[in-house]
């Protein structure tokens, strides 16, 4: 079984994890309908390392990963303020 | 030799989360885990740092509910369960993926036993045992789990 | 005896023709290259030439024929979809693949088993009704059955599974098949090469040549191919090929994993699914137990086994059928499945003129091979789709008009 | 005594003190303790121990170490039972499979003489035309399919997995693997060494027996690996396969060891490989390896006078070891590189006579060797008839070459490239923490084997200490272990490259010549390698009979995939424990008392109703009456309760749901409606505000977590200030409703339940019988109702409490079923029933519940598109309420002109209006007011109903006020 290596948890069997899949930012609310279905339903499809959510169940903690989806190797721990972005409020 | 379980362990459990749990654990006299996912004994029991801001603390406190400003401490129902015995962590090879053989005296860790997101702790003072605490709705269930795996005499372990 | 056999015995094997025939060098030009030599391609290439006259047609296949998912999959076969499109779609497919061993003059072994989903909640149970209600409202011999119908129809069957999850009811389809999925691939490639078609196996495509929005070549590294038209029929490698024509898709790359039995007497007739229990079994005519879970939880592009597949599917079937408990695991495998937000195929005409895609199959591409074969060749000599697959046109998730497959799809195969 | 026992030797496994009694086809039989299946019958005498898969041609000991499947049987409680390695215990009961009468006798043993009409792919090339006569050929040829017959009575045995743990893994306890784990150790590693088979020891203790200096080696290396506290040792432990990050499963007697390893030494060893000539597979015809396993391991004489061809050093000892084992060798033939004639001496000078350049052109024998015909063979494997010459024999060995056991260390990425000069393919590349040793290296001598153990230990241990790893060092053997081509092809054939698929030279050159001329597509048309020991002894001869073929070379030729299992392991070891987490509600005890009829939910297990399912429509009925005219109380501990605490909770929720939250008075509840980037519907639930920076929503059952998940998600790629707490098991929840619910909670707590002070959608903390807990004014089932949500621990008393208090009012205890009901007669939606994995939020008729004036949720970039859009909508519908016709079910069609225009999604007679009602999904031109609806019903009858607009019951929703005056019940 394979394993992730993750900050302050250690290494830790895929099985506690759940795949949170592509770490995609989404378009502003008033999106035209190509941007909207391009970020709704497209994907990264082919090999390369693709930055993915992890979900750790036992600590309940989300991990973003860069992964090479052709070798299944971890190439990196990404902090969460790399992927983080501000939304729109009232 | 003997492993034995003990299905409900007697103690208080409460959360605190948010801005200020530190202070507030100091402010109570209550001992600081050092860093996250570590924990310190305190008297039966423990407190145990689960995240940012965020404590589990076990003992015999009789605390309400916080007011409604940070931290907040909220009431905890976990089902705890008592692991006795020097061969404790060869038990736990049916059950959970880690060498839990490897967890130190104080140690913590959160990880899945038969399935169910659980906590464990080994008190740095009581050789030889584990706390084991997760979801109270879960608790006949890892009862029974627990207790075949006592109950089998057949148990291996390479040596 | 059958009198092949007899002449095949009297006269010496030694004079059978060759199925495939001699390796070819790459030609610098055809009509149509089919990228994937795989079932489609195969089949895609041989009504190509056999009903549209299209006979200047490579396949190009980076590994041998059938070698991908054509090879990988436990051959089932049905077309007990839950939305009309599919059923139609994959009724079709039945239907030709209930005459295709005739046709390709190759025993495919198409043996009609019966299907049963087992339904497991109430949940599951309208799932199975709303299928067959659609079914038969498409002539599709789809039913719903209660429970003890279905311990009649699969002996041996543990309806309790164990002690958890019983067996409420079950969609019984029996049309159902399995087919020597090997054999498939085979025989298309046989009767497209007959018909002028060229096979090239080993040969792998490294570049799509598009200009002004319109296909004129691929690069191999065999060399360079002028072409009027691309296919590409290639699953698990779609996004890599959909990278090189410059378009994005929602195809997204799971492991699907399976596994065979030491074979044993024949005991389960039926083919058995559990959505629930994420399970599906049949017996082959070797005798192994055939067994498929659903797809990996995390995209990956390796055909790579698990352990934990291998558990969990143990785990559930011996909750299905106790006394399989002594049969042993002989192999595990993977294929790559490319799956869809709909759990539906994309097909047909692209925003590239002159680049088709047969796509997106996820865990059903198998029992399509025929009916996608035909209708891209139709689709290809037309340069329209055909209108069988236009509900699965390329530009549907653009229109937020999906297919609503995914209803039927927490396991099926 | 049996005749075949030889004296007892210093390795053996068997105890000769304890005899055990087995039957084999009904005959007893004695054994001694530590014989398996196939060495006890050779020891009695028995030779012909199983029928081949096709031909059903008499087969016996081929390599006695799980490398073919002659010898499989059956027992009362198993079948496909490997009988060289499965020991025999006393009152076993064996019979042989796949046979049909008895062995001797078996009905189909005569498909034998049809073989030349069954050639290699025959199935593909009849059976077709005509096609109404394949249904009879299949019932036929199904019969033959199988191995082994299973038993429907058969139970399992679930025993536990275990995980393991270790520094090193060793696999193999041959002498490189000794030396390995003593390495390991030696490096201060924590090892454990693993080997198939019951003993230590490897090749040590059957092919070096004649080395004499191998005996004190093998004492020292025992006695060290017993010594050392830092070896664990696993016999009989097959390592399954090689999977991600060092994980090997280990197969053993009492379940199956999942081990995690940060280093792994395959010390695997070599799998002798057959030499390929006519009627290779007769009983008596066997390995020189397998001669000498049963030799020493079971002392006894595989034969009595045997012709032997070897085509390596180790067959000349293994010659010399059967003669000094009391065996008559007739003749040896030798030929082929590996064959230097000074290994022949011992023999030579004993009189035995040696052939070189001699092969085995067939073997002679009805049902067992009887004889055998040798002669020249030139380098294609064709022989010299004119000097031919047939020898009396009881037994043929042979000791052709070896295949390395290389498949973990290709599982764990290794490449293996074919060595001329060994003439074996060998390991030639591997990753650094996972390192072959010993003959599967190609090292072949004893010292070099150790050397190699040794190297590969210390390789490792730089490796896992992060230092440098040096170059291996070759330990490799210099010479040839095996002839390029083990093979004289005969005209009438019968020479079988794959004994479990019985699979003939000519078949593998037949379908290379037709086109299948692959590795991949030869195995796939000929089934070569595909039988239960997976190529173990077909693959090699296979592939250098195809590279020959092609005229190319090994590596050119390829291999195929070498995949887990190592041996085939049994589905209930795989399975182990059954472990299904299920979970209890805090009142879950109560239920059982009192009648409830429990249905499975997901890991919970829930009240449907309470009172018999025969009764379920009635039961139904009366409880909802119970809830519209009294009061009725259900246990909803399964929903999702969350809480969102910090600064920034109304952000994230204001950015995770469609309604606006953020705008939410302290004190009060919203609906909530979750929807995905696709605007697609995922769950709904109610949010609740405490303070400014304190929310607390609940989900439902099947998305608790889920919700939690994706809350937790959005604070991180939002960058909130925020904690979600997940307290769905922590807390139980019940709903008291019903127009009598505020009398009778009124007593048990210690806030005002006025109007004013808790308001319709209110939210308070609040004690319960003295105890904290949280009420929700909810309306779900459309009548005034509280949920109280409370600690686990307390909920139960809580619970009793309200029953107590209720008494005298009638409440009744509801259930699942009769939830729906009640929603259904408000309207109210169940996700995932009334909606299916594309429903948007307008599509389900809830435009109300999209706050597009926010800027941002997720799902507004495709809802502000797909609004006006929707092509098909949930209706509200009523059929006659006089109407004997039993009604539609849900998931029935709506027609219109012949074709589908929706489905209902729920639907139910209405106790309280006394007709049918129900929600369809239909095409949008359908979804007017008034507009009639056609159902097909069961047996495609065909119904009428009609869709309304308005609440089916309530629409003001006057009967959730809580001042509202009382009706009597």
């Amino acid at each position: 079984m394979q394993q992730l290596d993750c900050p302050i948890i250690g290494r830790r069997p895929i099985s506690e994890f759940v795949y949170g899949g592509e770490v995609r930012r989404p378009p502003p609310g008033d999106a035209p309908l190509a941007d909207v279905a391009d970020h709704a339903f497209n994907r990264t499809g082919q090999p390369t390392v693709l930055r993915e959510w992890w979900f750790h169940r036992p600590t309940g903690r989300w991990f973003v990963l860069e992964r090479n989806t052709l070798s299944n190797v971890v190439e990196r721990v990404v902090p969460p303020q790399e992927v983080a972005y501000a939304i729109p409020t009232l | 030799m003997t492993l034995t379980l003990e299905t409900h362990v007697d103690l208080r459990l409460w959360e605190l989360v948010g801005s200020g749990a530190v202070d507030a654990l100091r402010a109570e006299g209550l001992p600081i885990p050092e860093a996250e996912l570590t924990a310190v004994e305190h008297g039966p029991g423990f407190v145990a740092c689960t995240g940012r801001n965020g404590y589990l603390i076990a003992g015999e406190e009789e605390w309400q509910q916080s007011p409604q400003t940070p931290p907040w401490l909220l009431q905890r129902s976990d089902w705890v369960m008592r692991l006795s015995g020097a061969r404790w962590s060869d038990a736990l090879t049916e059950l959970c993926p880690h060498d839990l053989g490897r967890l130190p005296p104080g140690g913590w860790f959160m990880a899945a036993v038969a399935g169910v997101n659980a906590w464990l702790y080994r008190p740095a003072s009581v050789p030889d045992s584990l706390l084991l605490g997760f979801d109270p709705s879960y608790g006949a269930y890892l009862e029974s789990m627990l207790q075949s795996v006592v109950r089998d005499p057949s148990r291996i372990n390479p040596s | 005896m059958p009198w092949r056999l007899l002449k095949i015995g009297l006269r010496g094997a030694h004079k059978e023709p060759r199925f495939f025939p001699e390796p070819a060098d790459l030609r610098d030009s055809y009509d149509v290259v089919i990228i994937g030599g795989g079932g489609h391609g195969l089949a895609c290439a041989y009504y190509l030439a056999t009903r549209h006259g299209i006979r200047n047609v490579a396949v190009l296949e980076q590994g041998y024929i059938g070698g991908g998912n054509t090879g990988r999959n436990t051959t089932i076969v049905r077309s007990n979809y839950l939305t009309p499109d599919g059923v139609r779609f994959y009724d079709a497919s039945v239907r030709m693949f209930q005459r295709l061993s005739q046709e390709l003059d190759i025993n495919l072994f198409y043996s009609t088993r019966g299907h049963y989903t087992l339904a497991h909640s109430d949940e599951a149970m309208r799932t199975m009704r709303w299928r067959a209600e659609v079914n038969r409202h498409l002539d599709v011999d789809s039913q719903v059955v209660d429970r003890d119908a279905v311990g009649r129809g699969i002996p041996g069957l543990d309806l309790d599974c164990g002690g958890s999850q019983p067996v409420m009811g079950a969609l019984y389809h029996a049309p159902g098949a399995v087919v020597r999925h090997d054999a498939v691939a085979w025989g298309y490639a046989r009767a497209a090469t007959n018909n002028g078609v060229e096979v090239h196996q080993k040969t792998r495509v490294t570049g799509m040549q598009v200009e002004n929005g319109r296909v004129c070549g691929v690069a191999t590294d065999r060399g360079n191919i002028r072409c009027g038209a691309v296919v590409s029929m290639v699953a698990g490698s779609t996004p890599r090929i959909t990278e090189m024509a410059g378009l994005s898709t929602p195809i997204e790359i799971f492991p699907l994993q399976a596994c065979v039995t030491e074979p044993v007497k024949p005991f389960l007739d039926t083919i058995v699914v559990s959505g629930s229990l994420h399970v599906y079994v049949s017996q082959s005519s070797r005798g192994e137990l055939v067994m498929g879970a659903s797809v990996d939880p995390a995209v990956l592009h390796s055909t790579r086994s698990s352990f934990e597949f291998v558990e969990g599917l143990a785990d559930r079937i011996v909750d299905l059928f106790p006394f399989t408990a002594r049969l042993r695991i002989n192999r595990q495998w993977a294929g790559m499945s490319d799956m869809t937000p709909d759990f539906a195929p994309i097909m047909g005409t692209t925003p590239v003129s002159g680049f088709y895609l047969d796509a997106g199959w996820g865990t059903w591409g198998f029992k399509a091979t025929p009916i996608s074969g035909s209708t891209m060749a139709d689709t290809v000599a037309n340069n329209r789709n055909h209108e069988l697959i236009e509900p699965f046109r390329f530009d549907r998730f653009a229109d937020f008009q999906l297919v609503g497959e995914k209803g039927a799809a927490s396991v099926g195969h | 005594m049996p005749f075949r026992r030889s004296e007892a030797g210093p390795r053996e496994w068997i105890d000769r003190h304890r005899t055990v009694h087995f039957t084999f086809e009904g005959t007893r039989y004695v054994a001694f303790a530590g014989d398996t299946i196939t060495s006890a019958l050779q020891a009695n005498g028995v030779q012909l121990l199983g029928r081949s898969f096709k031909y059903h041609r008499p087969r016996g000991a081929l390599s006695m170490a799980n490398h073919d499947v002659n010898a499989l049987f059956t027992t009362a409680d198993d079948t496909n039972v490997r009988g060289d390695v499965t020991p025999v215990t006393d009152a076993l009961d064996v019979r042989p499979v796949n046979v049909s009468g008895s062995l001797a006798r078996d009905a189909h043993r005569h498909l034998d003489r049809l073989g030349r009409f069954l050639p290699a792919g025959f199935y593909y090339k009849a059976f077709h035309k005509p096609r109404w006569l394949f249904p009879y050929w299949e019932r036929l040829i199904r019969r033959r399919a199988g191995l082994g017959t299973v038993d429907s009575a058969w139970t399992p045995r679930r025993r536990p997995k275990r995980y393991g743990y270790c520094d090193v893994l060793v696999v193999g306890g041959g002498p490189a693997g000794l030396q390995a784990a003593l390495g390991a150790a030696e490096a201060s590693l924590d090892v454990l060494l693993v080997d198939e088979n019951p003993h230590l020891g490897g090749s040590l203790d059957y092919e070096w027996v004649t080395d004499p200096a191998a005996p004190a080696q093998r004492d020292e290396l025992m006695e060290a690996v017993a010594a050392s506290p830092a070896i664990r040792v696993l016999t009989s432990a097959v390592a399954l396969g090689f999977y991600t990050d060092h994980w090997v499963p280990v197969s053993t007697p009492e379940g199956i060891i999942k081990v995690r390893a940060r280093g792994v030494v395959l010390a695997t060893g070599v799998i002798e490989q057959p030499a390929v000539f006519r009627n290779n597979d007769l009983p008596g015809v066997l390995m020189a390896s397998a001669a000498q396993r049963l030799l020493h391991r079971f002392g006894v004489q595989a034969c009595e006078r045997a012709v032997l061809q070897v085509n390596n050093p180790e067959g000349f000892a293994a010659a010399e070891d059967l003669r000094r084992g009391g065996v008559e060798l007739q003749a040896v033939v030798a030929s082929g590189p590996g064959v230097q004639k000074a290994d022949a001496a011992a023999l030579v000078d004993a009189g035995v006579p040696v052939h070189f350049g001699w092969a085995i052109v067939e073997a002679h024998g009805d049902g067992a060797v009887a004889a055998a015909t040798i002669a020249p063979v030139d380098a294609g494997g064709v022989p010299d008839q004119t000097h031919a010459r047939r020898i009396d024999c009881d037994g043929v060995v042979s000791s052709a070459g070896w295949g390395p056991a290389g498949h973990l260390l290709y599982q764990a990425g290794g490449r293996f490239s074919y060595d001329d000069t060994l003439e074996m393919p060998v390991p030639v590349a591997w990753p650094d923490t996972v390192v072959p040793a010993g003959r599967m290296n190609g090292v072949f001598s004893l010292a070099s084997q150790r050397d190699d153990g040794r190297d590969a230990a210390g390789r490792l241990a730089a490796a896992l200490a992060g230092g440098p790893v040096s170059d291996p060092m070759s330990n490799r053997d210099t010479r040839a272990h095996a002839t390029p081509w083990p093979v004289v092809p005969h005209p009438k054939g019968r020479d079988f490259v794959d004994l479990d698929e019985d699979l003939q030279y000519k078949d593998l050159i037949q379908g290379a010549r037709e086109g299948f001329d692959n590795v991949e597509l030869l195995k796939r048309f000929t089934t070569v390698g595909m039988g239960p020991s997976q190529g173990k002894h077909s693959n090699l001869n296979a592939f250098r009979i195809l590279a020959r073929y092609l005229g190319q070379g090994m590596d050119e030729t390829g291999t195929t995939t070498a995949r887990p299992m190592y041996h085939p392991v049994r589905l209930e070891d795989l399975a182990g424990r059954r472990m299904r987490p299920w979970r209890e509600t805090p009142v879950q005890a109560w239920h059982g008392e009192h009648g409830g009829f429990l249905m499975e939910s997901g890991e919970w297990e829930r009240p449907s109703f309470y009172g018999e399912e025969a009764d379920a429509q009635q039961v139904i009925a009366s409880e909802v009456t119970a809830v519209r005219t009294g009061v009725g109380i259900i246990d909803v501990s399964t929903l999702g309760k969350i809480e969102v605490l910090g600064p920034d909770a109304a952000t994230l929720l204001d950015g995770s749901y469609t309604m606006r939250q953020g705008n939410l008075r302290a004190g009060l509840t919203r609906y909530a409606l979750r929807t995905d980037d696709t605007g697609v519907i995922v769950d709904d639930g109610v949010v609740g505000r405490l303070a400014e920076d304190h929310y607390y929503l609940t989900a439902t059952s099947s998305h608790a977590e889920g919700t939690y998940q994706t809350l937790t998600r959005h604070a991180l790629e939002w960058g909130l200030d925020v904690h979600v707490v997940n307290r769905t098991g922590q807390l139980g929840a019940l709903n008291l409703t019903g127009p009598l619910s505020r009398r009778v909670l009124e007593p048990l707590v210690d806030v005002d339940l006025s109007e004013a002070a808790l308001p319709r959608l209110g939210m308070t903390d609040a004690r319960v019988c003295g105890e904290w807990a949280r009420l929700l004014r909810v309306g779900f089932v459309g009548e005034l109702g509280y949920e109280i949500h409370a600690p686990a621990g307390t909920m139960a008393r809580i619970w009793d409490a309200l029953m107590d208090a209720g008494a005298p009012l009638g409440i009744r205890p509801f259930g699942v079923d009769t939830q729906r009901v009640l929603r259904l007669e408000k309207g109210h939606i169940i996700v995932g029933q009334d909606t299916d994995g594309l429903t948007n939020p307008f599509e389900a008729a809830m435009p109300w519940a999209v706050h597009l004036k926010k800027p941002w949720f997720v799902g507004r970039p495709a809802l502000a598109h797909l609004k006006g859009a929707e092509q098909r909508k949930l209706v509200r519908f009523v059929m006659a309420a006089d109407s004997s016709a039993p009604l539609p079910r849900e998931s029935h069609l709506v027609i219109r002109d012949g074709t589908i225009a929706g489905r209902v999604t729920s639907i139910a007679r209405s106790p309280t209006l006394g007709r049918p009602i129900g929600l369809a999904m239909v095409d949008r031109d359908l979804a007017e007011a008034g507009q009639a609806l056609a159902i097909r019903g069961d047996g495609g009858r065909m119904l009428a109903a009609e869709v309304v607009t308005e609440t089916f019951y309530d629409p003001d929703g006057l009967r959730q006020n809580a001042d509202a005056p009382e009706v009597t019940p």
